[in-house]
């Protein structure tokens, strides 16, 4: 066993020890506090893959089960982020309930289990070098979260009933998909690897084309359902908008990546096993501007906040998409705006979620002029989301400013067009939205209604400055992580 | 090259610091606004005294900028050194004044911040030299003037217009994406330096690109929509700032794009002299039927980038047709107005503000009479107006002779049909808008500022702030002096005018002679001016001056509101041009025999463009949006034959087409 | 011999899926679905005797005693607590889904010959039956009109996924394997759950008390 | 006596002026039969008012005060570039054209804004008025000039107006025509504006100086004379003959064109009603067409088919 295994090991320690004394504790206000403790130490624990893990850049563990590249390294650090922030929000956006003695134990118990189980297996799911392994622990992922978005509110049941029926139907598709990955590459010399991601994408070109490309077909259409790929993504309004905030931001921020990530891992195999034809890139590219398009097509006539900012994931998991099935500089850009996206929105979501809390609403036309009543959320409301519509300089910008580059460049000017206007679209609806709501009218001599806390306010800093200086500048060493992560997904790739 | 971006910096410093301070912390009213007029004055003077050196440096970056192809690089040519140095004034000049502005609604502390990342953000627009760079800084400058916009929270239209204003932005900053990838295509650098020896049908999409990219921010017709929201919305330093010299920045892109393009077409020019007929002359009209003070000036920037069209595209012909006269003279008219406008337009701006500071409105029919209790505001008021309208011996004057002469070459000198046509229409085009815009700024000063008081309620006590007139006095004085001394501002002009006429061979004798004439006539002018008024003074001394009311035809009780309000004065004209220029009437009645409360009328000019074109086009995308939404339809079941169809589909797709 | 068998099986398992169409009492939807549980585990040890895997045997164990009883035991139970009248009442009618369901029934086989991916199978049946099952469990997802059809469906459907995932399932590894079945129990547990609370919260299992969340 | 031009025109409209409106007093007088007032009553007149005190209204402000001085200034300003006799130095410059009428314009811009101070409506409407006039009048002097400037191959309006004329009678006609109708629109002549009344009907100079007295008004009634000497001495040089003739014979003929113009003035205000105010956009719009026409023959003639 060596360093990093170890570190793996100490990272499922942590989940299982977190997860072991919330079972006995009673006290919702501890309970919250377990979370942000296991995922401070994953976060660290994530830190330790980075430098354990930089000189080779790819590393499997435990006989291949398990892999570390630059592309899972970048995923598990936003996940572990993502996880650590929104646990600190959380203990933030119960205080009130708590306080008030509305929120049971029971609750409190469940979701601090479920949320350190959620975080786990979507860590498998980045972890994974097997291709089983990697569809379980995504499927996972919806069972365990199911219990999170449900609550006795009717409409979550709805929601909940949705997420599950949808996502388990995508997700059994994929499992079609992944089965025909290996039915694909059981001509290969040796089957002893076949459901090994690295012996796969070394061993492509044995595999067999035509039934790979029909594997990817169900892989994309599967995995693209959980990563709300238009038009599989219709659970995910419903769940975004019924969750709980912290949910919500989770959903938005991390596992819809992750599930992109899975069809990350199966676009390469593809690609090399069609003799790099595109095929697999078109079908990528097909789901990303759908996505793109449904998304500015349903933000107009949103009324929830939450609702819309769920079409906003669609919007830019679509424009994520369509960078993975640009190649090249169109990858860079995509893993650039995961990042920047997953930031901005779990921001965004944090927001929208407090500014309803405190107005009583999730309907955007009864919230006003919220950067008056409660400033902090308020006004990060509308920072957020002006990243999130791809105002520079942020890093979002700076990742669409690529994609669109890279679509003129190879030539795709109806796509380039459309993404523009799609961009507009939602641009033109979603500033309306978040004016209205963060400096609308309404009683303005009334004084500041709710502070924020201040560890929220250096949360939201950091995040704002981060995804500024990311639009600004991207570091050298950050740089060249990320085209290691390219050069994963497409081998020499030109950027 | 180095002090300007390291004065940028400081700009940027001192806002930062404006942000950690507390809301009403005493250094709004002094330090930070004092440090931004400090810094941009030193940087004024560097420029003016290294001129020969700053307009030919450049400045690569001191570290890799980390994007896969985007280089840092700085530079400072004859063409962004002509747009800095009006911005600077501007913006010492708007800094000055917005303290005091402020006295009686404190500003959010933020508004410090944007006021410096504009300022910021304008110098970076000017320095870059890179597409990428350029695209951030110009993004700079559009948010931080729509945060000054939605700054005004007493307002909720601000609200409003900052939204129309941002959406303009940003559907620009979409057509500059593909501007600078079409003009990056040919060996994929976005380094400027790059870009050169654009030719052929390519360079006609690049100037369109440009001219829809840029001039969603220059503001020309039919992209003006957001100015007449968005300049009453925001405070009027920053109104003063954006108007200045904002807007020009649109007009800098499009000269900086036409550098990189070679040989122009005629039909650009004719393009351009179109629009710039269309936007000044409905600009104007506009302004006419306006009732908010600031509103009525919004609209007169539209006419003046017309003006500016007017003279670039007499250059852009000029070129075409291998007129040199004419091509120098229409860019260099073009250029010095917008060095004249920035000037004017900001000085009308901040007399703007200072009436509606000391009123607390903006409705030009309300008001009345202010020469007798702000005489000085009053006369940087009147300096400006008859600036605007370009009369003599003001700078409003000196340019537009520069393109009427462009256009008197043009139609007078030169064989070709068309160009004399072009000069035909140009001088037509702004001959009417001369006379339109005297209408509108005689019916501007002589309703705010003359007569007598319409309500009695809105009536300033006193005169604004001293330090409030100083700021007014800086572009009111740059105004006089131009407008006499044109000869002296010859030397900035040729610089950015060889590089737009692509030649560097053309005498300039001919336009010295013209500037030094007009500087002699207008000397000869002052002095019979002074001759005739001393005649009068001389034997006026002796007469008896009876003081009286104003003759009342025999009516025996006349009230101030009986007095021409601006609606009526503008009412003939508006008449005249019905067409473009709808007058909406709303008249309130009561139906009762005996009526109970006085009717009301209310009358406006409503801009077309918005109401009908624009709200249009968002209607119908509206509609088809909404009748997509049984796609969403909320049945389980539907969703799941959505992942059906996209397997078969996708499968027929890759395998059976 | 035992090729012939396996055909059986798999002709069975369609038939089943065509009375899974037909019927319109939930109970007898649910024995039905019960008893392709059943047809799965035995598919399952004629696999095994065919490829001779000891944990092909612990499948056919495992997917007989959750699919073929404990599922359908809490469905019933589920289902006798509905108060309303306890009906599959399909979107579209018995006959015509029977239709349907020969006609998706004959274009797998048709699909077969056809396609790319003939050779994943272990026999032309074999595959058919998992295509066809495929077909089904949408289609019953799609036409329902009420929370416990759709879970058959859902099922079927994983059944699909079962018949397909055993011609490969000696290249995975056990824990791989268990994994899948496991994750899938679990999938269609929480669904029972779900159910439940729709019961509980609606007093109906209808999905028309579940369509608010639109546009 | 070799004055130079600059000098001698403005001396000649300061001291002739005055003459061109009691020519036209004249005429009408002899068409309506009576005796008429005396050929020099205007300078009569002017003289008295300047004798006069002042009346003050006291709602104006000193942009009312000083409105004459700067009105009259400009007007006389811009007779520096017509030449009366065309053998002097002149100041000829490219777009002296602008500056003459920009001149004319900035006394326009003071008259309105002295009308608006005294914050009657009656000179409000006035001054409403000749702003609407103005915009209709600019292009067409403008189209006009740039005819003959055209035909003459000059960009200065100086230099085309001391060189020898148009040559063609079409050319003539079509420059001479929409100028006269400019000149009577400018100077508040019948058929658009009467001159001798502030009536409401015709309200538009005259009622603008309502308020004005003694020496402000004389400054007021000389600028208006200036004016109308400037146009008719821009239209006299139009029609001159281009024969050559010595500068003295020439002057002569010149000033009994301008006679004759006053003459033709005084005849339509005697035959004429003024028109409503809605018909005066038509008229003036049909005079531009005519001096676009004009330009447009210019233009077709130089180039070669």
């Amino acid at each position: 066993m060596n360093l990093i295994e170890i570190t793996v090991v100490l990272i499922y320690a942590f989940f299982a020890g977190g997860t072991a004394s919330c079972f006995r504790s009673k006290n919702p206000a501890k309970l919250l506090l377990v979370p942000v403790i296991s995922s401070s130490a994953v976060f660290l624990g994530g830190i330790a893959f980075l430098i354990e893990t930089r000189p080779e850049n790819t590393v499997l563990l435990f006989g291949g089960t398990l892999i570390i590249d630059s592309l899972s390294l970048l995923h598990i650090l936003l996940v572990n982020t993502i996880f650590l922030i929104t646990s600190i929000y959380t203990t933030g956006y119960f205080r009130e309930k708590i306080k008030c003695g509305a929120l049971k134990a029971s609750y409190a118990k469940r979701f601090s289990i479920l949320w350190q189980t959620f975080q786990a297996v979507l860590l498998l799911v980045l972890l994974s070098n097997n291709i089983g392994l990697m569809w379980i622990s995504l499927e996972a992922t919806t069972i365990v979260s199911a219990f999170l978005i449900i609550s006795d509110a009717e409409l979550s049941i709805e929601a909940t009933w949705k997420y599950l029926l949808i996502c388990s139907v995508g997700i059994v598709f994929a499992f079609f998909g992944t089965m025909l990955t290996v039915a694909a590459a059981r001509g290969m010399q040796s089957s002893e690897g076949v459901y090994l991601f690295s012996y796969l994408s070394a061993n492509a070109d044995e595999i067999d084309p035509r039934l790979m490309l029909l594997a990817f077909i169900l892989v994309v259409v599967g995995f693209g359902t959980k990563a709300g790929l238009s038009p599989m993504h219709t659970w995910l309004p419903d769940a975004h908008s019924q969750a709980p905030t912290p949910v919500s931001a989770v959903f938005s921020g991390v596992m819809l990546n992750c599930a992109l990530f899975c069809i990350m891992r199966y676009l390469p195999i593809t690609e090399a096993a069609l003799d790099f034809d595109g095929q697999a890139r078109s079908i990528v590219l097909l789901c990303g501007f759908m996505s793109l398009i449904f998304a500015a097509v349903f933000i107009p006539i949103q009324s929830d906040v939450k609702r819309m900012l769920a079409y906003c994931s669609v919007e830019h998991i679509g424009i994520i998409a369509i960078g993975l099935g640009l190649g090249g500089l169109g990858i860079f850009a995509a893993l650039l705006h995961t990042v920047g996206h997953s930031l901005s929105k779990v921001l965004a979501f944090f927001s929208a979620g407090s500014i309803a809390d405190h107005f009583g609403t999730r309907e955007m036309k009864d919230i006003q002029c919220a950067s008056h009543k409660v400033p902090l959320w308020g006004n990060t409301f509308f920072l957020s989301c002006l990243v999130l519509m791809g105002v520079a300089p942020s890093a979002v910008f700076m990742s669409e400013f690529l994609l669109a580059k890279e679509l003129f460049f190879t030539g795709k000017y109806i796509i380039l067009a459309f993404f523009l206007l799609g961009t507009l679209a939602v641009f033109f609806s979603m500033l309306r939205y978040t004016m209205l709501i963060s400096f609308g009218k309404g009683p303005k001599e009334q004084g500041v209604e709710s502070r924020g806390r201040r560890v929220d306010t250096v949360i939201v800093i950091t995040c704002l400055l981060l995804l500024l200086f990311l639009g600004l500048w991207i570091p050298a060493p950050l740089s060249n992580f990320l085209k290691d992560a390219v050069s994963i997904i497409e081998k020499g790739a030109t950027l | 090259m180095l002090t300007v971006i390291i004065c940028t910096l400081i700009l940027v410093l001192s806002g930062l610091l404006s942000l950690t301070l507390k809301r009403d912390h005493i250094s709004f009213k002094h330090i930070i606004p004092g440090a931004i007029a400090t810094v941009c004055t030193f940087l004024l003077i560097h420029i003016i005294i290294d001129y020969k050196s700053v307009i030919a440096s450049s400045f690569s970056a001191f570290f890799s900028w980390q994007l896969p192809f985007a280089n840092l690089v700085f530079g400072l040519d004859p063409l962004s050194v002509f747009f800095l140095i009006p911005m600077l004034i501007l913006t010492v000049s708007s800094s000055l004044y917005g303290p005091r502005y402020f006295d009686k609604h404190p500003p959010g502390h933020k508004h410090w911040f944007f006021f410096s990342t504009l300022v910021a953000g304008m110098i970076l627009v000017l320095l870059s030299r890179n597409a990428v760079m350029f695209i951030i800084s110009w993004e700079v400058m559009s948010l931080s003037s729509f945060f000054l916009v939605i700054s005004d929270k007493d307002k909720d239209e601000s609200v409003q217009a900052g939204w129309l204003y941002f959406i303009t932005a940003h559907v620009g900053t979409a057509f500059l994406f593909a501007l600078f990838f079409l003009l990056s295509s040919t060996d994929g650098s976005f380094d400027f330096s790059s870009w050169t020896g654009i030719t052929g049908r390519k360079s006609s999409v690049v100037f369109l690109l440009a001219l829809a990219a840029f001039g969603l921010k220059a503001g020309f017709i039919p992209f003006h929509i957001w100015l007449p929201q968005a300049h009453p919305a925001a405070p009027s330093h920053v109104s003063a700032l954006m108007s200045g010299i904002m807007i020009k920045m649109g007009i800098y892109g499009i000269l900086r794009v036409l550098t990189f393009i070679s040989p122009y077409q005629a039909w650009w020019g004719f393009l351009l002299i179109a629009l710039g007929a269309l936007s000044g002359i409905l600009g104007v009209l506009f302004a006419t039927g306006q009732h908010d003070i600031k509103r009525i000036l919004a609209y007169s920037s539209v006419e003046n980038i017309g003006i500016i069209l007017l003279g670039t595209g007499m250059g852009i012909t000029g070129v075409a047709y291998g007129s040199q006269t004419v091509a120098f003279l229409g860019f260099a008219g073009a250029l010095l107005h917008v060095l004249n406008h920035s000037l004017f337009k900001s000085l009308l701006f901040l007399g703007a503000g200072a009436v509606i500071r000391q009123t607390g409105s903006g409705e030009v029919d309300h008001m009345g009479g202010l020469i007798r209790t702000m005489p000085k505001t009053a006369l940087l008021f009147l300096t400006g107006a008859i600036a605007i309208c370009g009369l003599p011996f003001f700078n409003g004057f000196t340019s537009e002779l520069m393109i009427y002469v462009s256009c008197l070459y043009g139609s007078i000198k030169e064989p070709q049909a068309a160009l004399a046509m072009a000069g035909l229409c140009t001088i037509i085009s702004l001959a009417t808008i001369g006379g339109l815009a005297a209408t509108c700024f005689t019916r501007l000063f002589g309703t705010v500022f003359l007569g007598e008081p319409r309500y009695s309620a809105i009536t300033p006590q006193k005169e604004i702030p001293s330090m409030m007139l100083w700021a007014m006095a800086i572009p009111a004085v740059l105004c006089v002096l131009i407008g006499m001394l044109s000869y002296f501002i010859l030397p900035l002009l040729t610089g950015p005018v060889y590089a737009l006429a692509g030649s560097t061979n053309y005498n300039t004798s001919g336009i010295k002679s013209i500037a030094l004439t007009s500087s002699l006539v207008s000397g000869f002018f002052l002095l019979s001016g002074a001759a005739v008024f001393l005649i009068m003074w001389t034997s006026g001394k002796k007469k008896v001056r009876t003081e009286t009311v104003t003759w009342d035809c025999g009516y025996s009780r006349p009230a101030p509101s009986m007095q021409y309000t601006s609606s009526s004065f503008a009412a003939p004209l508006i008449r005249l041009f019905h067409f473009p220029v709808a007058m909406k009437k709303h008249l309130s009645k009561s139906d009762d025999l005996f009526p109970a409360s006085s009717w009301k009328f209310f009358s406006a000019v409503e801009d077309w463009f918005l109401t009908g074109i624009y709200t249009t086009i968002i209607r119908s995308f509206d509609r088809a949006f909404s009748s997509l939404r049984w796609f969403q339809s909320g049945k389980a079941g539907q969703y799941v034959l959505y992942i059906a169809v996209t397997v078969i589909c996708l499968i027929i797709w890759k395998f059976y087409l | 011999m035992k090729s012939d068998l396996l055909a059986w099986v798999s002709l069975l398992i369609i038939v089943s899926n065509l009375y899974l169409l037909s019927s319109s009492r939930l109970a007898s939807l649910i024995k039905g679905v019960a008893f392709q549980g059943i047809l799965l585990g035995a598919l399952s040890l004629l696999m095994a005797g065919h490829s001779a895997s000891y944990h092909l045997i612990f499948l056919a164990i495992l997917s007989i005693a959750v699919k073929g009883i404990l599922i359908p035991f809490y469905l019933s139970k589920l289902v006798r607590g509905v108060k309303e009248l306890r009906d599959a009442n399909p979107v579209i009618g018995y006959s015509l889904s029977m239709f349907i369901g020969v006609v998706i029934s004959c274009f797998a086989f048709y699909i077969l010959q056809k396609a790319p991916f003939v050779h994943a199978f272990v026999s032309v049946f074999h595959g058919a039956s998992a295509i066809s099952t495929a077909g089904i469990g949408l289609f019953l997802i799609i036409t329902s009109r009420n929370v416990i059809r759709q879970i058959i469906g859902f099922l079927v459907f994983e059944n699909a996924s079962f018949i397909f995932g055993l011609s490969i399932a000696l290249y995975q590894p056990l824990f791989v394997e268990m994994g899948i079945l496991l994750d899938t129990f679990a999938g269609v547990l929480i669904m029972v759950i779900a159910a439940k609370r729709i019961l509980t919260v609606h007093q109906s299992i209808s999905v028309r008390s579940l369509e608010r969340l639109s546009k | 006596m070799n004055l130079p031009e600059y000098i001698i025109s403005p001396l000649a409209a300061l001291l002739l002026s005055p003459l061109l409106a009691g020519i036209i007093n004249r005429t009408k007088a002899f068409f309506a039969g009576r005796k008429g007032q005396h050929l020099f009553q205007v300078y009569f007149d002017l003289a008295r008012l300047f004798r006069k005190d002042y009346v003050f209204s006291k709602t104006t402000s000193w942009i009312f005060r000083v409105s004459p001085v700067i009105i009259f200034t400009a007007t006389l300003a811009s007779t520096c570039f017509v030449p009366f006799i065309s053998s002097g130095t002149r100041i000829s410059f490219a777009g002296d054209l602008v500056l003459m009428l920009y001149l004319l314009a900035l006394a326009r811009f003071f008259l309105i804004i002295s009308a608006l101070d005294t914050g009657s409506s009656f000179e409000g409407m006035g001054a409403s008025r000749e702003a609407f006039f103005s915009v209709m009048t600019e292009p067409v002097i403008f189209t006009c000039l740039l005819s003959i400037m055209r035909a003459n191959g000059t960009v200065s309006i100086t230099e085309a107006l001391s060189a020898p004329m148009l040559s063609d009678s079409i050319s003539v006609l079509l420059s001479a025509l929409p100028l006269f109708f400019v000149l009577l629109a400018e100077n508040s002549r019948i058929p658009f504006d009467d001159p001798n009344t502030h009536l409401e009907l015709t309200m538009i100079h005259e009622v603008m100086i309502l308020d004005n007295s003694g020496p402000g008004l004389g400054l007021l009634e000389y600028a208006a004379s200036v004016k109308l000497w400037l146009f008719s001495l821009i239209l006299g040089r139009i029609l001159l003959p281009s024969t050559g003739m010595s500068p003295f014979v020439q002057t002569l003929i010149l000033l009994a064109i301008m006679g004759l113009i006053a003459v033709v003035i005084g005849t339509v205000e005697s035959v004429m009603a003024r028109i409503r105010l809605i018909k005066v956009p038509q008229m003036l719009f049909g005079a531009g067409v005519a001096a676009l026409l004009g330009f447009f023959i210019n233009v077709t003639k130089a180039i070669p088919w």
